[in-house]
């Protein structure tokens, strides 16, 4: 008779489900993933090659190892960096070089590919883990990636 | 007068349309449908798409091979990795070059990875869309696993882009190999629990056995693939029949059905997650050593002629047509999505169940829309 | 707020539902099996709040587990399964009242 | 089935064909655009071949002419065939339709409209699929130029 065959399966599978639903209920605290965002900025720690912003790392001297070879300008897929460049003469050589001026990046247009970090010859950029970054004005996500003053590390050839 | 033909003649019913999205939640995005309903029975379904189009092809046209790459992700987010491996298998064709053995093992783990984490997500959204909540939260908590196991390699959760035409941007992260297994033991005890919570279940049986039925020859004809076809009878996992990357090297089953209703595609997602499983383990203990790349020239161009390339992502084929004049760009570039052709079956499997019925039958069809949207 | 509103309508729905049923099944305010039936100044509404809330955490636990059924199916499940064992219920209270069976 | 002898069935067919198997992993076939439906109705129906997947329809802007491209595949017998149709006329393109042949040509020809601009006759339902309806211009047309949208490096 299937319809008491089907009452007996239909409680016994409803009864299987809440058996599932049920234990997690009473071991509520095992196994929880759940991350308490914002309350816990300061023991967050971001996986190391986690995508958040590109930044350009300076020395104590103010120095950078960017030889503003726009590379990495080529390899982006949507003109997010942008280099002006200047060329200077190095006074131990007399010769003209390339220099950066303003290595500027739209964080706003970054689509976080990485691959102008993977085209970067002297690893003048590398990757930040900072992902916090909503502001009121989109003007504010356009970033100078150079600080004021600084100048290329000695001996950084591409 | 028969039976039916009183009831028609006593009671006069009314053809209407109603739109389903395309902002609602159970479109799975900006998808809209365009419903011609009479009463509870829906008439016909008419897909209104284009919401989020993003021309990615015409992008690609101007954009060098490296650059394709990254725009690949956007398409169908939940195998991103998959699409980024479909173009730069296309890439290694034209320039006839092997990758290392290295690369293809890593590349066909964390395709299967993300494969699996596609059908938790699936599993998690069906459940929803049927009505019972839970699911959604069991799935994640899976899926978080496989996202954190991604970021601590690729170093993104969704758009990972990680390939990179002639081998991986980066090595594995040392972590890599014990967190895949820790993961294995995991998910191998999470699998039952699923089944049981909703596979057997009898209100879910209801609701999905019999229902949006799609016959083997319909599923060829519409150009069906992945699992929707699969669970029709017909044989087209891609990496059976045109294997690449590290696929020949494994033992794996293709999971057919036959009855073709909702049902059938649900078990065939569910048997590809023990499936993948297995790939996984058979792969992870021996990933060989070697280089993860092969130089490249800084600039591509392919030589002139007509590349094909198809790959199985979890929602089916994904095929990449690319027409090369020789330039470093292509002159056309085709993304042969499975997800374009798999909602084209909805008009016809949907025509004649009731309205509860088609968030079912949308659900087991597994739509990502920026995937349709390209 | 406006959904809320609506919201709390659905949860006090739930209330009522539950409460008619513990008084009409469960034995309303009385202890069960009369285990406090000896103590005099114990507040009888205590029993009726904790089977209310058990049969709202009953409701609660399935609603959240499990699929929804479609509307027929609801009303498939509802003539077919629920009114037959109603039914059969009420022939059998008729029995045990004939016969002046008691717990 | 090897390439050889799929061309040698398809030859008796027609003699308009042009075969080709260079620069590209496929069997090529060049159709006359007059004789496409014919062609596929036979790919379709013929025992030996049984050409039941339609796999990829590209359109494709060549510069001088538009174009169709079906990739085909044998689910029994696993083979391939990719066939190409060719229409000069940019203004009005006109190709017949294969969505009652395979029905998913039915959605990529609705695609391939949208971008392309060619049109299918006898297609049941053809329309602008993403673009909006008064959206003016074909976008993946090589000379398609839209200054406000379209950022050219």
């Amino acid at each position: 008779m299937s319809y008491f065959s089907d009452i007996y399966n239909g409680i016994k599978t409803l009864l299987t489900g809440m058996r599932v639903t049920g234990g997690y209920f009473i071991n509520a605290r095992k196994g929880t993933l759940t991350q308490q965002y914002p309350d816990n900025r300061e023991t967050l720690k971001m996986f190391e090659r986690f995508r958040g912003e590109v930044v350009m790392p300076h020395d104590e001297n103010n120095e950078h190892q960017c030889t503003g070879c726009q590379k990495c300008e080529i390899a982006c897929p949507n003109g997010t960096i942008e280099i002006i460049w200047d060329r200077a003469i190095v006074e131990e050589t007399g010769k003209k070089k390339k220099k950066i001026d303003q290595h500027i990046y739209h964080l706003s247009m970054c689509t976080m590919c990485g691959l102008c970090i993977e085209a970067c010859p002297t690893d003048a950029i590398v990757w930040a883990q900072n992902f916090e970054n909503s502001v009121y004005d989109r003007t504010q996500l356009t970033k100078v990636l150079n600080q004021p003053g600084s100048k290329v590390k000695d001996g950084i050839e591409d | 007068m028969s039976k039916d033909q009183l009831i028609k003649s006593n009671f006069k019913t009314e053809e209407y349309f109603i739109n389903m999205g395309p902002q609602h939640p159970a479109t799975h995005g900006v998808l809209r449908l365009i419903l011609t309903i009479d009463g509870e029975i829906i008439r016909n379904v008419e897909p209104d798409l284009g919401y989020i189009h993003r021309s990615i092809e015409k992008m690609c046209e101007r954009d060098s091979y490296q650059q394709i790459v990254h725009l690949t992700d956007r398409m169908d987010y939940l195998s991103s990795h998959i699409n980024n491996e479909a173009v730069c298998l296309v890439v290694e064709k034209g320039l006839e070059i092997e990758v290392p053995e290295r690369v293809k093992v890593i590349r066909t783990i964390i395709a299967e990875l993300t494969r699996i984490a596609s059908h938790c997500l699936w599993w998690g959204v069906m459940g929803m869309d049927v009505g019972a909540l839970t699911t959604y939260f069991y799935a994640f908590r899976d899926r978080e696993m496989i996202n954190d196991i991604f970021e601590e390699t690729c170093g993104a959760r969704l758009t990972m882009n990680y390939n990179i035409p002639g081998g991986l941007m980066f090595d594995i992260h040392p972590n890599f190999v014990k967190r895949v297994k820790d993961f294995i033991t995991h998910f191998k005890t999470k699998i039952p629990e699923y089944d049981r919570l909703l596979t057997g279940n009898v209100i879910f049986q209801k609701r999905t056995k019999g229902i949006g039925v799609l016959t083997k020859e319909d599923a060829i004809s519409f150009g069906a693939s992945g699992p929707v076809a699969r669970g029709s009878g017909v044989s087209c996992d891609i990496r059976k029949i045109h294997s690449y990357s590290a696929y020949d090297k494994v033992n794996f089953n293709e999971v057919l059905f036959s009855e073709g209703d909702s049902l059938s595609r649900y078990k065939v997602r569910i048997q590809e997650l023990w499936e993948s499983l297995s790939i996984v383990e058979q792969l992870i203990d021996n990933i060989p050593e070697g280089d993860i790349k092969i130089q490249t020239k800084a600039v591509i161009k392919l030589p002139k002629g007509e590349y094909y390339q198809r790959v199985e992502t979890a929602r089916g084929e994904l095929g990449v047509y690319v027409n090369s004049t020789g330039t470093k760009n292509p002159y056309r570039l085709k993304f042969r999505s499975p997800g374009f052709s798999n909602l084209s079956v909805l008009n016809k499997i949907a025509k004649g169940s009731k309205i509860g019925d088609l968030v079912a039958i949308m659900a087991t069809i597994d739509i990502v829309v920026p995937d349709i949207d390209r | 707020m406006k959904f809320a509103y609506f919201f709390l309508a659905e949860f006090i729905n739930m209330f009522i539902i539950a409460s008619i049923a513990v008084v009409l099944f469960f034995g309303g305010w009385l202890s069960p099996f009369g285990i406090t039936e000896s103590i005099t100044w114990f507040p009888e509404v205590f029993w009726f709040f904790i089977k209310v809330l058990l049969i709202i955490f009953l409701m609660m636990w399935f609603r959240w587990t499990f699929p929804r059924l479609r509307v027929d199916q609801l009303l498939t499940l509802e003539w077919k399964y629920l009114l037959p064992i109603n039914l059969v219920n009420i022939v059998f209270m008729a029995i045990i009242i004939w016969l002046n069976w008691t717990l | 089935m090897t390439n050889q002898e799929i061309q040698h069935i398809i030859t008796s067919w027609s003699d308009k064909l042009e075969f080709s198997e260079e620069e590209s992993e496929f069997l090529n076939v060049t159709v006359p655009k007059e004789e496409l439906y014919t062609i596929c109705k036979q790919l379709k129906a013929d025992t030996n071949l049984k050409f039941d997947y339609l796999f990829c329809l590209t359109g494709i802007d060549w510069g001088e002419e538009l174009g169709v491209i079906y990739h085909l595949e044998s689910t029994t017998f696993r083979h391939n065939i990719v066939v190409k149709v060719k229409t000069a006329d940019r203004e009005n393109p006109m190709v017949d339709t294969v969505s009652d042949i395979w029905y998913t040509a039915e959605f990529h020809e609705m695609e391939v409209f949208d971008f392309f601009g060619i049109k299918f006759n006898n297609h049941p339902n053809l329309k602008r699929l993403f673009l909006p309806e008064d959206w003016e211009g074909y976008p993946l047309r090589k000379d398609y130029v839209d200054e406000i949208n379209m950022v050219i490096k």
